[in-house]
């Protein structure tokens, strides 16, 4: 048996320039609000920008956006995503009418496969991959199908975030994947991370401050960009925007 | 159609196939459609002979055989056919399930416990059980 | 084939007298650190606890408690969970040596039943089980295997922590789990969970406050309970023993 | 030992096997020992002996078959065995791979590519394959 799905995946994206799965292995970091934040603000500097969510448990970008998904995605050769604030967006809520999905392992590879061999994302400068916490199925098939994606990791001071994205790093590192570098989101005083890139050799992308007023910019797009949250991003996704004129 | 990406997908996967053996070119296809995802099975052909001219698939035979869907519970192993339970499906639902067949485990629960950790043991997707090249 | 080690996970908790599986659906509300200083607190009321690790990925109780994992634990017609701070307590860390372990949903499930098969807990009054986050291969184990689990529900008052919660309540709820309750974590200003609480029948178990200075505790576990996160849980650890007077 | 905790599991379901249909005794059972897990055979024997006297499988014959580890890579498809790899793996390693088998994927990677994304096919650990009862 073959599954006709691998080589589909390949020529979804072959017209996007960048793939940058933003990562942690812990949850609660931040990595929804960053995902959806960068392609907010991507899309504002004038690129054309996609956002996958393959957190398929705690898919959150659609909550950030208020995004409709009441309506499937258009066939047209494929599934066309639908337009979220001036860019593309895919999330399984399409399909699962954001309703509970319990999936082990083997099924949420299966729905991801799908998602990508069917999603046609065209021309685009970024595709922006939300990704959930683990080195699971998702993460692994990411190393699998994708691997010139350019990883952002998001970390947070806390003891409990540096064990587990010191794992994730160990991870990418060995599998030779390329790092863009790390965020460190809710950076109240000091920076703990700021070292660990620097032990690990990895690119230090800035800090994001803790900002106690985000929550209630969610659901709320153009509030984000005036957030300080928003604005402690727009500086990172200027340093990602110009990683790319190699 | 997301027919068309299947039908993409099939085609270059056996492409793939053919050149890696240094094929002259492909004779028959065989392709499984699983129930449970139930795609349209005209479209999937059509879109296949159309782009296939020009490629060493052009006189590829295409055949389909339609597989059941089945499932087995992980929590109590009751075993049961999709049409079984087809009374729970809604339009929506069944459009939902053709484009992320997984998705499956939203809308139905095992029959006999309840449980939503089920295994889908057959008829889930689209798969390519045989390709025959000439040499 | 037949697995031998399903029947053996039935006879390891057998003289179990409640277990209690912290969950969330989403990452980083607390699950761990409640999970922690539950377990501290329960055996400093003179009950008999086991912990239990089961988020291999994002591994955390060792980190919280500075567990000694460099012993392999005592071999003896099973294993022996190591005594730490006065408990049982069980990790994958000690057989991963705290390095990456990317595993997928069907070896995270086989490693799952693995570890209840060999683990001796003996006599318990409470054995606490660390979840983690999604609904995946963990969790459906856990109702598959543990079926008299008491969920203990972790959310947070984000948005983006309710739409997951929801998710998981609507499942155990379906699947006739019993839950003790909801804790809402790093509460702030308002409480938005008591409204879910109220809405899902399910019992509020208490507010714990947003503690800043919570990180520096993490790693020394005599200070988590002077803390100001310790002393909240503490009132909801004894609603928890009162609950078991049934 | 642990060995003990997998002789325990291999005798109870064998005893509800047996009970479910409703025999009078077991006379045989056939178990497979994965060589990733590399438990020792001797002790489980023993422990299985020592724990069926006075069940209905107290004249019951166990015999063991040994399996050797085999590997696929998910990533690149190469296959590999246990013996291939065995140079990477300390007494440490080994010890930790013993008592949960899945840690295998923290200590080797794929031979041919690297990749930690790889299936154990074969030889993981501890399985019945046969029993055989009397009514
Ligand atoms: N810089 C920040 N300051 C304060 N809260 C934040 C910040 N970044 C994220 N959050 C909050 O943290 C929680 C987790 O964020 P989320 O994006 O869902 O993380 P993840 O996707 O990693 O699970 C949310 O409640 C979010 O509002
Ligand atoms: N009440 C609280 N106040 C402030 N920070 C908290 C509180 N509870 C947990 N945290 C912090 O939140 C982060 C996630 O906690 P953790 O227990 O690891 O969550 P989970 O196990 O759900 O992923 C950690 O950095 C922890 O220190
Ligand atoms: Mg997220
Ligand atoms: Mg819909
Ligand atoms: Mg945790
Ligand atoms: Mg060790
Ligand atoms: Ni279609
Ligand atoms: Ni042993
Ligand atoms: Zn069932
Ligand atoms: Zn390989």
């Amino acid at each position: 048996m073959i599954d006709p799905r691998v080589k589909a995946i390949e020529e979804r994206t072959k017209d996007v320039k960048r793939i940058i799965p933003v990562v942690s292995g812990k949850g609660g970091v931040g990595k929804s609000l960053v995902s959806a934040t960068l392609s907010l603000i991507l899309k504002d500097m004038g690129y054309k920008v996609g956002l996958l969510d393959l957190d398929f448990h705690g898919a959150s970008a659609h909550i950030i956006l208020n995004a409709d998904i009441s309506k499937l995605p258009e066939e047209e050769k494929g599934v066309i995503p639908p337009e979220v604030e001036g860019f593309k967006f895919m999330s399984i809520v399409f399909y699962s009418e954001d309703k509970a999905t319990p999936l082990r392992g083997i099924e949420i590879s299966d729905a991801l496969i799908e998602l990508m061999a069917i999603t046609r994302w065209n021309t685009l400068d970024f595709l922006i991959i939300d990704m959930p916490p683990g080195m699971g199925d998702q993460l692994l098939d990411i190393l699998r199908f994708l691997k010139r994606g350019e990883f952002v990791v998001v970390a947070t001071p806390s003891p409990l975030t540096i064990n587990v994205v010191q794992k994730l790093l160990s991870l990418l590192i060995e599998q030779k994947m390329k790092i863009l570098g790390i965020i460190e989101n809710m950076v109240r005083d000091l920076s703990t991370i700021k070292k660990i890139a620097a032990e690990k050799n990895v690119e230090y992308l800035g800090e994001v401050k803790f900002d106690p007023n985000i929550d209630r910019s969610i659901g709320r797009a153009k509030d984000i960009l005036t957030t300080n949250f928003g604005r402690d991003i727009k500086k990172i996704a200027e340093k990602i925007s110009r990683s790319g004129d190699y | 159609m997301h027919e068309w990406a299947l039908a993409d997908g099939i085609l270059k996967t056996v492409l793939e196939f053919a050149e890696k053996h240094n094929a002259k070119s492909v004779k028959k296809v065989t392709i499984v459609l699983g129930e449970l995802q139930d795609v349209e099975l005209e479209i999937v052909e059509f879109a296949l002979n159309e782009m296939k001219k020009g490629t060493i698939a052009q006189n590829a035979e295409f055949s389909f055989k339609e597989e059941e869907a089945i499932f087995k519970c992980r929590n109590c192993g009751y075993t049961w056919k999709l049409k079984d339970v087809e009374n729970k499906l809604n339009g929506e639902m069944r459009e939902d399930i053709h484009f992320v067949p997984d998705v499956v485990h939203t809308f139905i629960s095992c029959p006999k416990c309840g449980s939503r950790d089920f295994e889908v043991v057959k008829g889930r997707g689209v798969y390519i059980s045989e390709i025959v090249v000439e040499d």
